[in-house]
């Protein structure tokens, strides 16, 4: 009874995903690169970094949570982004809404946690805290956006949200809505763990945070679930602001003008230390926030 | 039917009361306390004494209309009795107070408290 | 055996206390026993009276001299009566085993006499019928209780006695001139004809009589200006009579007020009256249980907490409505028993262990745990938590309360009883959970009372409905004056 | 043949006694363990029976009529109850050494019970007292200041409860729940009870579930009576008794709901009276889950993630819709089962350990595998990790928030989950992973019963989680109406859709593809921990490498101004200046002096004569 057009489409999504999100990893690095006036490695180099990790002879490993780590936070990845209406194809999409993607979309990090933890790594458990934190700082004003979003459109289908927008125009034109798509902006700068935000795996500092003790195909593992979530974050971003798209093409587009804000915010802004990211997302977006949802009642 | 006994008696037990109250001496209090008691069976008499008629003792020229009501006087029998009874009984404890605290200023005897 | 043999009640301590000095040749020991042995007698003769009243449900009517009230005194043992006399009788013959091992100090002799005449007053106080002669039985009871307080002839005991004489005699006076103002006015000193005519009297005469009868008796009855005494009394007395001062000695005076109370219900000023006492008895939960707080002496500690509880029943008289009464008399007979057992626990504990200190008390439970296991259950049971007794009836006073919308009033007894649960719990914990100690031989006839009243606490606890209809027929006996005039067979002669 | 209902309820209470009585080693744990199965025996024999119609018994004792019933709602919470009642009753067949506990674990078992399913106030105050003090003596063994503040906390609500009883007593002339409804019913419209008085009694019901439930102002006495207790008796304590907090709020709806919507109205067409109710849960749980991520002992974590979890409850009680009720529903069901897991899992690691503070544990995952994984279980379904019961009840309470046009409250949930989250991956890292204490390092695996008790819980989680349905089936049973659609996989509210299966499936198969992923990778060689970073020579003990004390430094920063301000410290002050007063008041009135003794006298007998001429 499984209908092989769904299963064919999954499939195909999920690799077209996988390569647009090193595509993305790439042009973040090689836009970076350019702003900093330096030439940068070419687009498809995650790609090759990633196979060239994959082919490494032997990786160490630290016992079972520590490979269980990485290998649920990919697979975590994937089924959020199963659930993310990705231009015409709906995939699972009918069947949860914009709560279940949010917490799914929340799940690598645990994924990714478990396996920094159990690696034993001091950094590593530094990079933990200031994850966790980040998330905890970050969540109000996510939420706040979210239930602005929701209350406009009065659903939680992100389905009908993409119809709605359709027909009635792009949520970005509602004047609360522009409001909540700024806090989502500042918030996705956070989830994507760029540039003013990238306390969790600071490079200068706790030298990539939780990613220190990975290599191997571990790291390879984080890498791909790294570009899964980039393109499933983006698309959502894109679904719920940018009205979704009918087509990949119109889809990426967005999603590349969603990732050239945030690197262009990356590259100019210094990093938070963690509590004043916390203090400063308390503050500011949860007041936007706070206007947007009163905006919407 | 206010007369002149029962202010007697009131002022009596005043007196008594005060004495209890303002004297610092164990043994004064207690004859405040007598006096207080003797107020009121003052008191109790002369709630039964009709004016005019003789002491209640039956005898050929005294009938019941002739004699005062002996009901209060029965009473105050007992009440004098009572009163000498709890006298006595206070004086032997305030003997042991003495004994054992070596004073009977009121003030100090005040082991017991909180 | 017709009703005329419960004069006994009266007659048999009278008589047996004055056996006493003869008794006394026979050697200390001898005179113990006989006071048991009156005591276990007075209990026949208590229940067989109970027995008696509850089946036929008639009072028992024992005239003085076979005259007829209002010119004789008679005895009313109505439903009320016969409950309390049987308590009082079955609290003193449990003082009495416990008297064999607790009371060292020698004039024995001395001590039985008084506690028959303690024993005797209580009874005479609960069953006349007749105000002044109320008057007499309350002094009995009062001089024979200033006696025992100083029995132990120390300084302390002394000092209590004396401060118990002072106020108590003031009280009394007071009392006696209420008795004279009303005689004036009614010529009459039957409870029952005074109930006809109260409603005849004029205001002011009635209105100052009866405060002055209610200062009297509340006095006696410990409400709240006026108690002080009380904590002092009950500390320095002997152990076993503490538990009866607080069992019924105190009950005996309250029940008093309420009689009283409830037969001048034609006077005018009644519910003023009411008020203030409510208002008094509030005071009395809220003071004595805030003063019990952190208490070093065990004892005085118990002490206030029954002055609390007196107060909490001195609170449902003083509401004026049947449910209230019914409950104050369930809250009596409850708070008769666990006090009963409160008191006997901490009075063994005292004399196996020399003293009632707090210190005392530690690590109780590895010493003496059936001491232990009676004072935790009494004290569970006081604090009013399910399953145990005190719970319905402080429920029932409660609901009472705020069904005369006296709410400030119940919010106040609450507070209090948070208070009384605080230092109860703290005592239980020093003894179970604090401090060491081997295990030493209890006394066997104390266990068994301690077992026995702590099992009668948890049978009522569990199964109340017995303790509760027996509880509303005396309330009905206080309340329903009409049918107290009726019971007695007045000869219509008077003023 | 004794009514099911007095079985139910009173089985445990016997049991209880028996094994105290007995107190012989091996027979009290299994006289024990059988008191706590029969309620949950009787209950699943009498599902059938109460579709169709509630059964009832009523006994009369001492002039009142205590009536029982068991109708949809009373066996919904009351399994929940014996379910976790049955998971203490094996973990404490391990943990408690005495027949004490025993005694009183199974009387406040009995008290739960009996609140769930008296169906009068004088029966519900009866058995909440019982409850109360059963759980008290519980702690009080151990500790005495904080059973004290328990105890004292849940009296004053029990008493102002009492006092609301009694006023509606005295307005209804009812005691019995029917009849109120009826009365309270039919007098929203003549409006006797004044609106003054119906704030009152609502105030004085608020505070007394309010205490029960942990609710924030009140919630002072969670975290010393859940850490102070037997580690496994505190699964019940939290998981069951809290719930009866909750249930009072619910029982507020069904008493008074009409007469207090009558007398409040609405506050921009929110009930005015549910709006208060939801505001406390969103303060509570916000503020109980900041406290919970700055604690140090493992049990105070816990016992603060309970209060905020409990405040989820009040929140969806508080929505008033329908679908606010569903969704507090089952997540009484499921905290109940996932902090049931953790209190158990907190009990082997104490019952091993010994230790009770983070910074003294770390690295068990290697020695006690079995509470490891049970605890992951409990750490995803807390969190609200979809394929868990934790999300989907979550998820229920999210969709009723922002449909009910709470969006702040809502917001105080977002925040609130991921402050659980944040505890519960702390709690992950101090207890489970990091540099293992040399002292640790004999440490076993927990014994048989408590694994039963942890798996008894465990297994549910996952159920409900991947079939939600199987719950809200029947929570359209007990509000009676479609209140939450779909099969028993996928649950439809009127404005989203959470297919659980699906999720699951779609885990299942990233995780398919990133197993292939690491399995066609090169082979792994297994290094231990402690040589990451220290090239092979072994760490030693004063070269702590681990972050596990005051893991969150950084948010205690800042926050550190709200921090400043503790209700406990509150408390303790007016308790104190209580006691002062109280000791004043002795010794100005009882000064031991005849003299001023006998003034009193005199004063009244002044105040005798004014009131006289007044």
């Amino acid at each position: 009874m499984i209908d092989w057009k769904l299963v064919l489409e999954v499939i195909g999504i999920l690799i077209y995903a996988t390569f647009m999100g090193f595509i993305f990893m790439g042009i973040e690095r090689k836009a970076m690169a350019r702003i900093q006036r330096r030439v940068g490695p070419p687009i498809y180099q995650p790609i090759i970094d990633t196979l060239k990790l994959l082919g490494k002879k032997e990786s160490v490993s630290h016992g079972f949570i520590y490979d269980f780590g990485p290998v649920f936070a990919m697979g975590a990845s994937i089924a959020a982004l199963l659930f993310i209406p990705i231009a015409n194809f709906q995939l699972f999409s009918s069947n949860a809404d914009l709560i279940v993607v949010a917490y799914l979309l929340e799940i690598p990090m645990l994924g990714i946690m478990l396996g920094a933890m159990s690696s034993g790594n001091p950094y590593s458990a530094l990079g933990v805290q200031r994850g966790l934190l980040t998330m905890v700082a970050m969540q109000l004003p996510y939420g706040l956006a979210l239930i602005a979003l929701i209350q406009h459109w009065g659903t939680f289908k992100l389905s009908e949200i993409v119809a709605l927008q359709q027909t009635q125009g792009w949520s970005i034109l509602v004047p609360a809505l522009f409001v909540a798509m700024i806090v989502f902006d500042i918030v996705f700068q956070a989830m994507l763990g760029l540039e003013p935000f990238d306390i969790v795996s600071a490079p200068a500092e706790i030298s990539m945070g939780p990613m220190v003790e990975y290599g191997g195909k571990h790291a390879a593992l984080l890498f791909t679930q790294h570009a899964i979530q980039l393109f499933a974050e983006t698309a959502f971003f894109a679904v719920l602001f940018l009205g979704g798209a009918s087509n990949l093409l119109e889809l990426l587009i967005k999603q590349i003008a969603v990732l050239f804000i945030a690197i262009f915010v990356a590259s100019i802004y210094p990093r938070f230390t963690i509590d004043q990211a916390a203090k400063f997302f308390w503050k500011w977006p949860t007041i936007l926030g706070i206007i947007a949802v009163l905006l919407t009642v | 039917m206010i007369s002149a006994y029962y202010f007697g008696a009131i002022s009596l037990i005043l007196i008594g009361l005060y004495a209890i109250l303002v004297k610092k001496n164990v043994l004064k209090m207690l004859i405040g306390l007598s006096i207080m008691e003797t107020g009121v069976n003052l008191l109790l008499v002369s709630v039964g004494y009709i004016s005019g008629r003789s002491a209640p003792i039956l005898s050929e020229g005294i009938g019941p209309n002739q004699a005062v009501d002996p009901i209060p006087q029965a009473l105050v029998l007992t009440a004098i009795v009572i009163g000498v009874a709890t006298t006595a009984m206070a004086l032997s404890v305030a003997m042991i107070i003495y004994e054992k605290y070596g004073t009977l200023n009121v003030e100090e005897i005040r082991r017991l408290r909180g | 055996m017709n009703g005329q043999y419960a004069s006994l009640l009266i007659a048999l301590p009278l008589i047996s206390a004055f056996f006493v000095p003869l008794i006394k040749g026979l050697g200390k020991k001898a005179v113990k026993y006989y006071l048991v042995l009156i005591t276990a007698l007075q209990t026949g003769i208590a229940a067989w009276v109970f027995q008696e009243v509850y089946t036929t449900g008639k009072p028992i009517i024992v005239m003085a001299g076979a005259w007829r009230p209002p010119v004789g005194i008679n005895l009313y043992i109505g439903h009320f009566a016969a409950l309390f006399v049987l308590i009082v009788a079955v609290v003193s013959f449990l003082m009495a085993v416990f008297s064999i091992r607790a009371i060292s100090v020698d004039p024995i002799d001395k001590y039985a006499m008084l506690f028959l005449l303690v024993m005797l007053g209580a009874t005479g106080m609960i069953a006349t019928g007749d105000i002044f002669n109320l008057f007499v039985f309350m002094e009995i009871t009062a001089i024979s209780a200033y006696a025992l307080t100083a029995y132990n002839k120390t300084g302390e005991a002394a000092e209590a006695s004396i401060k118990y004489i002072i106020l108590g005699g003031i009280g009394s006076s007071f009392f006696l001139i209420g008795i004279a103002l009303i005689y004036g006015s009614l010529g009459t000193l039957n409870m029952a004809q005074i109930a006809q005519l109260a409603g005849g009297m004029d205001a002011t005469v009635a209105q100052v009589g009866l405060a002055l009868i209610v200062f009297g008796l509340a006095v006696e009855a410990e409400l709240f200006p006026l108690n002080a005494w009380a904590p002092d009394a009950y500390q320095a007395a002997p152990h076993p009579i503490t538990a009866m001062f607080s069992a019924f000695v105190v009950k005996a005076g309250l029940y008093a007020l309420a009689r009283i109370l409830y037969l001048m219900q034609a006077v005018s000023s009644w519910h003023s009256v009411l008020k203030l006492l409510i208002i008094m008895a509030t005071l009395t939960v809220f003071v004595a249980e805030f003063a019990a707080l952190r208490q070093k002496n065990v004892k005085r500690m118990i002490a206030y907490s029954s002055i609390a509880q007196i107060g909490l029943i001195g609170l449902a008289f003083a509401l004026g409505t049947q449910s209230g009464v019914d409950a104050g008399v369930f809250h009596m007979v409850n708070h008769a028993i666990v006090k009963a057992l409160l008191f006997l626990a901490v009075g063994h504990v005292a004399v196996s262990l020399g003293g009632a200190e707090m210190e005392k008390f530690e690590g109780l439970g590895k010493r003496m745990p059936l001491t232990a296991f009676a004072i935790t259950v009494g004290a569970i049971a006081a604090v009013g938590i399910p399953l145990f007794n005190v719970f319905w009836s402080k429920l029932r006073i409660l609901l009472a309360t705020l069904g005369a919308g006296y709410s400030w009033a119940a919010a106040v007894v609450l507070i209090a009883s948070v208070v009384e649960a605080v230092y109860y719990f703290r005592l239980i914990h020093t003894m179970w959970f604090a401090g060491e100690g081997e295990r030493i031989s209890e006394g066997l006839a104390v266990s068994l009372m301690l077992l026995f009243l702590a099992a009668l606490v948890i049978v009522i606890g569990v199964y109340p409905d017995y303790a509760w209809s027996i509880a509303q027929k005396a309330g009905n006996d206080i309340f329903n004056v009409a049918d107290y005039i009726k019971n007695v067979p007045l000869m219509g002669v008077g003023a | 043949m004794i009514n099911e209902l007095m079985i139910i309820l009173f089985a445990p209470l016997i049991a209880g006694v028996v094994a105290w009585a007995l107190d012989i080693k091996g027979i009290r744990e299994a006289i024990g363990i059988i008191g706590a199965a029969i309620p949950l025996a009787y209950l699943v024999k009498l599902y059938p029976t109460i579709i169709e119609n509630p059964i009832d018994y009523s006994i009369t004792v001492s002039g009142f009529t205590l009536q029982f019933q068991l109708n949809t709602m009373s066996w919904y919470f009351a399994a929940v109850a014996s379910l976790v009642g049955l998971a203490m009753a094996f973990g404490m067949a391990v943990t408690s050494r005495e027949s004490y506990d025993w005694l009183f674990a199974l009387m406040s078992f009995t008290g739960v019970l009996g609140v769930f399913l008296s169906q009068d106030f004088v029966g519900f105050f009866l058995l909440w007292e019982l409850m109360t003090f059963a759980s008290f003596m519980m702690v009080l063994r151990r500790n005495r200041h904080e059973s004290l503040k328990y105890f004292v906390l849940s009296v004053i609500g029990a008493y102002a409860m009492l006092i609301a009883i009694g006023m509606l007593y005295a307005k209804t002339g009812a005691l019995d729940f029917a009849s109120i409804r009826q009365v309270l019913y039919m007098d929203a419209a003549m409006g006797t009870i004044t609106t003054r008085e119906t704030a009152i009694i609502f105030g004085l019901f608020l505070t007394a579930f309010g205490v029960k439930a942990g609710a924030v102002p009140l919630h002072v006495w969670a975290p010393g009576a859940y850490s102070e207790t037997d580690q496994s008796y505190t699964a019940f304590f939290s998981g069951a008794l809290s719930k009866a907090g909750a249930y009072g709020f619910l029982l507020l709806y069904i008493l008074m709901g009409y007469k207090l919507y009558a007398a409040f109205g609405t506050f921009h067409n929110h009930l005015t009276f549910a709006y208060i109710i939801a505001w406390i849960g969103a303060i509570t749980v916000v503020v109980a889950s900041f406290l919970a991520v700055l604690q140090e002992d493992i049990r105070k974590l816990f016992a603060y993630s309970s209060v905020g979890q409990v405040g989820y409850i009040l929140l969806a009680f508080g929505l008033g819709s329908t679908l606010g009720f569903a969704g507090g529903l089952f997540h009484v069901l499921s905290h109940a089962i996932f902090k049931g897991l953790f209190w158990l899992v907190t009990a082997a690691i104490i019952l091993q350990t010994g230790k009770t503070q983070f910074k003294d544990m770390g690295g068990l995952a290697e020695k006690m595998p079995f509470t490891f994984a049970m605890g992951l279980i409990a750490v995803l379904s807390l969190a609200g990790i979809p394929p868990m019961a934790g999300f989907a009840s979550k998820w229920l309470i999210y969709e009723a928030a922002i449909s009910a046009h709470m969006p702040l409250v809502a917001g105080a949930i977002f925040l609130g989950s991921a402050l659980a989250f944040a505890y519960v991956v702390r709690f992950l890292y101090a207890v489970w992973f990091g540099q293992r204490p040399s002292d640790l390092e004999d440490v076993k695996e927990a014994p048989l019963p408590l694994l039963i008790a942890m798996a008894l819980l465990a297994i549910p989680n996952l159920v409900f989680g991947v079939a939600p349905g199987l719950v809200t089936q029947y929570i359209n049973k007990i509000l009676g109406g479609e209140v939450v659609g779909g099969d028993y996989y996928k649950l439809v509210t009127p404005t989203g859709t959470y297919n659980a299966l699906l999720v699951t499936i779609a885990l299942v198969i990233g995780l398919a593809i990133a197993g292939l992923v690491y399995i066609y990778g090169a082979k792994t060689r297994k290094i231990p921990v402690t040589n990451t970073y220290q090239s092979g020579n072994p760490v030693t003990e004063e070269f702590n490498l681990s972050i596990r004390r005051n893991f969150y430094k950084p948010l205690a920063e800042a926050l550190e101004f709200w921090l400043k301000y503790s209700w406990d410290r509150f408390y303790e002050r007016v308790a104190g200046m209580a006691e002062d007063f109280a000791d004043s008041l002795r010794q100005a009135f009882y000064n031991g002096n005849v003299q001023s003794y006998s003034w009193y006298l005199a004063i009244v007998l002044l105040i005798l004569a004014l009131w006289g001429v007044l």
